[in-house]
């Protein structure tokens, strides 16, 4: 069949990026949910608390980070899925595009949220 | 025909039972014909009644279930289940139930079969909810009645027949054959291949072409793209083939991880766990999904 | 109509082979075939592939080796071609990438088998015909050899001359199972004849179902002669309840056959105190039925197969395969106990007479593989000496019809030069007797037009099988051919077996009379055109009337006792008078008894008839 | 190549009772992705209630009275939100088990016992919520 055999090579490459992402948010994921929910009681949460913590560079940059791979990972993950149920062409296109969008909204609000915390601009 | 009342099951599926009975083309000769065949049907249903009466009676007997339908037949255009008394004998496979079931109780039973000894891979039906082969599935070793359907995710032809051609073409669509940059040029001396690399691909060159693992697969049923197990095995069998050189190789592994290759197996292990082989399917496609990845790394 | 330069017929390995050759020496080749190719027999074969490869082995040693097997009534020139093309072929197939077993360095692996002087059995596991055939069958793929499968053969299209030697097939007709449609094929060049052996004859065979001898039939009966059709290998390891094949692959590793006493009795019975087990077929088939029948067979059937002390790797490295059919076919452990084995029919040594390059005594058609006598293998064929066979007359058969320039034969076909007639012995009436299908059966039916016209002889056929279909799907009221069919297998398997009397033989004829009234009133009883197997089976089963008959016929007649065939009425090798071969034509729907002599000059020398001993 | 693989009552006749072990696991684990993607969402959209809480009095962000202070503590008070989250952590335990499965599967590591450690995952993530239930609870009382 002729036309399997498409341009479509990045396959490979989502595929590790999926994987690699996977295995940093094991890491990740289980120390944030030990921190927020064991370490700190999830009724205790204040601003302040999350403002403290938020304020160490490193801290930052790791939800920054966690943000960006789980939000790479879900999102991919997901466009695997429907990919998987067969969805080819403009349908395709489209929701590759919405996903995009929706990504883009989520980690720019994430930034926004964290820099609140931070300290730095939020920009509007 | 069976003993008791054809199931008509509730889900009256259109979709391919639409061929009207009796066409245009119908002259009166085949009309008288096609009666006279349905009263010969049924004195044979008759008998099969009979038949089965008998051997409830004095032998051990095995209750299968077979899937029926034939777009051509009347009575068999909406798909049904018939129900056969197979007397049993020790060692009897599911083959031979449904062999006994066609010569002694309705001629008209129709399924792929020739070998009987699970080399041809003809005969791999939905038994009891798992992809079988026919012949290598011992009756003994199933509950009781055995429910014996064509094959999941292919058209049925008639019966138990289900239609193979798109399980050929995704075969065919990797390059299915050996492919040497070059070979010795002595008429009579062979290439050599180690022992390791002969063990290395010798499992995936015992496939049989059943289409076993193609059927179990939820990918391949929702994809009709998707090469499928036993494509991918296929192109295993030659990329790890050290006869073969590297460029051939690296031709391979591009065919395997465009869109509809292997990137979409999902690791869903129903493959492995139906192939009559025993080929150890998942493993060969996460293996080739590594070495696609390591080919694709050079580039970065 | 379909038309092609070459049309083979069967995509076993003969048949692959052969249209592999043809579409290499530029011909527009088309194969068809009632199954996939992929689901051909031949994919069965587990043993090996003979072919002299090694250093102190030499075609010559083969050539002798095979003769002697074939008890000195192969043809010395088919021989001769066989062992020596066969390590080309081979190494050809290793070219290909078949998936051979390895030595230390790498090269293709070889193993003794029975009646060899040389462990010359190249081999691939115990599934050498599975790779075999997969390998001829990607080449096809690669090649996009057109290959109409499920299209069943039901008649060649031949003219219809007089005298077979004068006649020409142009085609055939087929039947496409998926729709029920008819339609001919024709051969601008030359049909080739690749459709396997008539196993299903017998009711214990190692064949498959749809082994029913299609091809041997359909040129039986357009006029080709059958040729030695009574020496029929009895494969002495067979599974008692399906009649699936151990290997002798398991002899040749070193399994050791036992009675119900515990003695091996091959040895201590004296049936061949040098070779033992590993005897030649037909040898260890009569050793294991003489022990059954004087008693000492395990439960009156069966004698034991055990390869326990090989060793478990062993066994898993070289005969994996076995373990699993012995497991999944009788339920046995054969790495823990003793495998149960019985002869079961196995192989047809004759077949539809051709000469060394696959050509029939009618031009435009060969035949190759199992279907075909070039007479390699005589009165009995050596283990490892089949799969050759395919692949070298295979090939030759290819590149013959393709039209590529060959060696003329030295054997002759049909009834030109030397040869004898003689009359048949019979307590019945043979053949159709009679029967008004009779123009039909004889090779087509009379048609308007020029008689030497392809076309009209294509489309006659092609109406005369129209008709025949019709009439069976209508028949008001009848019996089930598989009734016709098992009776013949039956008595096949009780008295045309290893032991051959006259009376037996005789009443076999009587069954198949019988066989041959109640077929006339077989009634096909799935009215479908699609995928109508009951149909098919039905034909098929008129093919094996014919053939188990011939097969009888030729029984009767040889009264001696060479290679596979004994008698009871004559227990010796009578070269005097039988070094010939059994010819059967079919005379306008009844079988006529010929001979012809044996070749035994080869190349080089002439083989001397030896006594047979192992 | 037909068009239709659908074949009514043979394709969905309670099929479902005969998927194998890797099939719930494929199925158990996209499942759970979408709920982890979904919480994502949501979980930001909650979390910006800090944006407007950052330019605040902070007075009020001291006292813990900011909008991003009341809505977390509003929220975590509901019995319901805290079922949702034990819910929560045992899907994002199964996802995150199962996923360790998959990369062992992908680095083609124990594949013979990919069943054994699909059922793994599963008991282990119960257990590990039944045993998560006080710390979450606590509290909501
Ligand atoms: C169990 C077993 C083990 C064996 N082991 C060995 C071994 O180890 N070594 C060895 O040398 N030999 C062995 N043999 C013998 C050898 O395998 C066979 O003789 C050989 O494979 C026959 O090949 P073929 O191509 O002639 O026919 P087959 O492979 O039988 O093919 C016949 C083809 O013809 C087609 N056909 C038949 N009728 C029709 C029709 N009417 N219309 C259209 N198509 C038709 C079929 O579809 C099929 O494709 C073994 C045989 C058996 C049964
Ligand atoms: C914490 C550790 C995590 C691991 C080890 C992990 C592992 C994986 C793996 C290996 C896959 C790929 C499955 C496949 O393609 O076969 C996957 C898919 C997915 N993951 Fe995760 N993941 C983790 C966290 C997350 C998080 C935080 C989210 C949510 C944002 C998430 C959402 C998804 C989604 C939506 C999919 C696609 C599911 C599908 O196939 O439909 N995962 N995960
Ligand atoms: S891989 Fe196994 S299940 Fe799939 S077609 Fe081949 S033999 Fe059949
Ligand atoms: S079942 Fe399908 S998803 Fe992959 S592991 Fe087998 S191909
Ligand atoms: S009949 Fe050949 S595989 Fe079952």
């Amino acid at each position: 069949m002729a036309e399997h055999y498409s341009s479509f090579t990045k396959g490979g490459r989502l595929w590790l990026w999926q994987r690699l992402t996977a295995a940093f948010l094991v890491v990740v994921l289980a120390f944030h949910f030990f921190l927020l929910h064991f370490v700190y009681h999830a009724d205790e949460v204040t601003f302040a608390l999350s403002q403290s913590r938020m304020e160490m560079w490193t801290y930052y940059s790791l939800m920054i980070l966690f943000l960006f791979t789980a939000t790479f990972h879900g999102v991919n993950g997901v466009y695997n899925a429907l990919i998987n149920q067969g969805l080819t062409g403009t349908k395709r296109q489209i929701v590759k595009w919405t996903l995009i969008a929706a990504s883009a909204l989520l980690l720019f609000q994430g930034v926004r949220t964290a820099n609140a915390w931070a300290g730095l601009p939020t920009f509007f | 025909m069976s003993t008791q009342p054809p199931q008509q099951e509730t889900d009256e599926s259109t979709a391919e039972t639409s061929a009207e009975p009796e066409t245009e083309s119908t002259s009166p000769g085949q009309q008288k014909r096609a009666a006279q065949k349905r009263e010969r049907a049924n004195a044979s249903a008759q008998r099969q009644a009979e038949a089965d009466a008998k051997a409830k009676a004095d032998e051990e007997t095995r209750e299968i279930k077979v899937f029926r339908y034939d777009p051509e037949v009347e009575e068999k255009q909406e798909p049904r289940f018939d129900t056969f008394h197979v007397p049993f004998t020790k060692g009897m496979t599911v083959l031979d139930a449904v062999m006994y079931a066609r010569d002694h109780y309705d001629p008209s039973l129709t399924f792929r079969h020739s070998c009987r000894q699970a080399i041809c891979g003809s005969d791999a039906f939905f038994v009891n909810g798992r992809q079988r082969l026919g012949c290598k599935t011992q009756v003994s070793e199933l509950d009781e009645p055995i429910r014996i359907e064509p094959l999941p995710h292919q058209d049925v032809v008639k019966d138990l027949v289900v239609d193979m051609d798109h399980f050929y073409e995704e075969m065919e669509s990797v390059d299915p054959y050996f492919d040497p940059d070059e070979t010795p040029g002595n008429d009579l001396e062979e290439q050599r291949q180690s022992r390791a690399n002969r063990e290395k691909v010798k499992m995936s060159t015992r496939c049989i072409w059943c289409a076993a693992c193609f059927s179990s697969c939820n990918i391949a049923a929702g994809d009709n793209q998707y090469l499928g197990p036993a494509a991918l095995n296929k192109a295993y069998r030659f990329a790890m083939d050290e006869r073969e050189g590297e460029s051939r190789k690296q031709e391979r592994l591009e065919t395997i991880e465009q869109e509809h290759g292997v990137w979409r197996c999902q690791t869903q292990f129903s493959c492995t766990n139906v192939c009559p082989k025993d080929i150890p399917l998942t493993e060969h496609i996460q293996e080739l999904k590594r070495e696609a990845v390591k080919k694709n790394l050079k580039f970065w | 109509m379909y038309e092609h330069d070459v049309i083979v017929v069967g995509a076993g390995g003969a048949g692959l082979r052969a249209a592999i050759a043809a579409q290499e020496a530029g011909a527009d080749v088309a194969i068809v075939s009632k199954l996939h190719p992929v689901r051909s027999h031949t994919g069965a074969a587990e043993g090996g592939i003979n072919a002299a490869l090694r250093e102190g082995d030499s075609w010559e040693d083969h050539a002798y080796d095979t003769m002697k097997g074939s008890d000195y009534l192969g043809d010395a020139p088919a021989i001769e071609t066989l062992c020596q093309r066969s390590p080309y072929e081979v190494i050809q197939l290793e070219h290909w990438g078949m998936a051979f077993s390895r030595e230390e360095d790498g090269r293709v692996s070889q193993r003794p088998f029975g009646g060899l002087s040389f462990p010359r059995t190249t081999y691939a596991g115990a599934e050498t015909g599975h790779h075999l055939l997969h390998t001829l069958y990607e080449q096809v793929v690669k090649r996009g050899i057109e290959v109409y499968d499920e299209w069943h053969v039901l008649n060649l299209a031949v003219t219809e001359e007089e005298r077979p030697e004068d006649r020409t097939c142009h085609g055939v007709v087929a039947y496409d199972v998926a729709t029920g449609e008819l339609s001919g094929f024709k051969a601008r060049d030359g049909v080739i004849l690749a459709t396997g052996g008539p196993g299903q004859a017998f009711d214990h065979t190692t064949n498959a179902v749809s082994c029913t001898g299609d091809g041997q039939a359909m040129a039986y009966r357009a006029g080709v002669p059958l040729e030695d059709m009574e020496f029929i290998q009895f494969h002495p390891t067979s599974l008692p309840s399906t009649g699936v094949l151990i290997s002798e692959g398991v002899r040749g590793e070193g399994g050791i056959l036992y009675n119900a006493k515990g003695e091996r009795f091959m040895f201590e019975h004296g049936y061949a105190s040098n070779d033992g087990e590993l005897a030649s077929r037909d040898v260890v088939s009569r050793a294991e039925l003489t022990e059954v029948n004087e008693g000492r067979g395990i439960e009156d059937e069966y004698v034991h197969l055990d390869m326990r002390h090989l060793g478990e790797e062993r066994i898993i490295d070289r005969l994996e395969n076995i373990v699993h059919l012995a497991e999944d076919f009788e339920g046995v452990d054969a790495t823990k106990e003793p495998m149960p084995v019985k002869p079961g029919q196995h192989y047809a040594m004759g077949g539809i007479e051709t000469d060394e390059n696959g050509e029939t005594c009618v031009s435009g058609l060969y035949a190759a593989g199992e279907c075909a006598c070039a007479s390699v293998h005589g009165a009995n064929r050596l283990g490892g000496n089949a799969l050759p066979e395919l692949i070298v007359i295979g090939k030759r058969a290819g590149y013959h019809a393709a039209g590529k320039e060959m060696e003329p034969a030295k054997i002759e076909t049909g009834q030109r030069g030397e040869y004898e007639t003689a009359t048949i012995d019979s307590p019945v009436e043979l053949g159709e007797g009679g029967s008004p299908g009779d123009a039909v059966a004889d090779g087509g039916a009379v048609a308007a037009g020029d008689p030497a016209d392809p076309d009209t002889v294509l489309n006659a056929t092609v109406r005369a099988e129209q008709d025949r279909i019709d009439e069976l799907l209508n028949k008001e009221d009848g019996v089930h051919h598989s009734e016709v069919r098992s009776k013949v297998q039956q008595s096949m398997t009780r008295n045309v077996n290893v032991f051959r009397e006259e009376d037996r033989l005789k009443q076999a004829l009587r069954d198949i009379r019988d066989a041959r009234d109640e077929y006339q009133n077989v009634k096909v009883m799935d009215p479908s055109r699609t995928f109508n197997t009951d149909l098919l089976q039905t034909i098929e089963t008129q093919n094996l009337l014919d053939l188990a008959e011939a097969i009888t016929v030729g029984a009767l007649a040889r009264r001696e006792f060479r290679g596979a065939h004994w008698r009871a009425e004559a227990q010796e090798r009578n070269d005097d008078e039988w070094l010939k071969h059994t010819m059967l034509s079919w005379n306008r729907g009844s079988p006529e008894l010929w001979f012809r002599p044996v070749i035994l000059e080869g190349e080089n020398k002439t083989y001397e008839p030896k006594i047979r001993s192992y | 190549m037909s068009q239709s693989y659908n074949r009514g009552l043979i394709e969905d006749f309670g099929r479902w009772r005969e998927f194998s072990a890797g099939m719930w696991a494929w199925i158990f684990h996209k499942f759970t992705g979408w709920v982890l993607v979904g919480y994502l969402f949501t979980h930001i959209a909650v979390l910006s209630t800090a944006i407007p809480a950052a330019s605040q009095d902070p007075a009020t962000l001291a006292a813990g009275e900011d909008i991003y202070t009341t809505t977390i503590v509003t929220l975590e008070s509901l019995l319901l939100v805290r079922i949702l989250e034990v819910g929560l952590l045992a899907v994002a335990v199964f996802h995150i088990l199962n996923g360790l499965r998959l990369l062992l599967v992908d680095l083609g590591i124990g594949l013979d016992s990919q069943d054994k450690s699909f059922y793994a995952s599963l008991i282990l993530t119960g257990a590990i919520t039944v045993a998560s239930v006080p710390t979450f609870i606590a509290g909501a009382f």
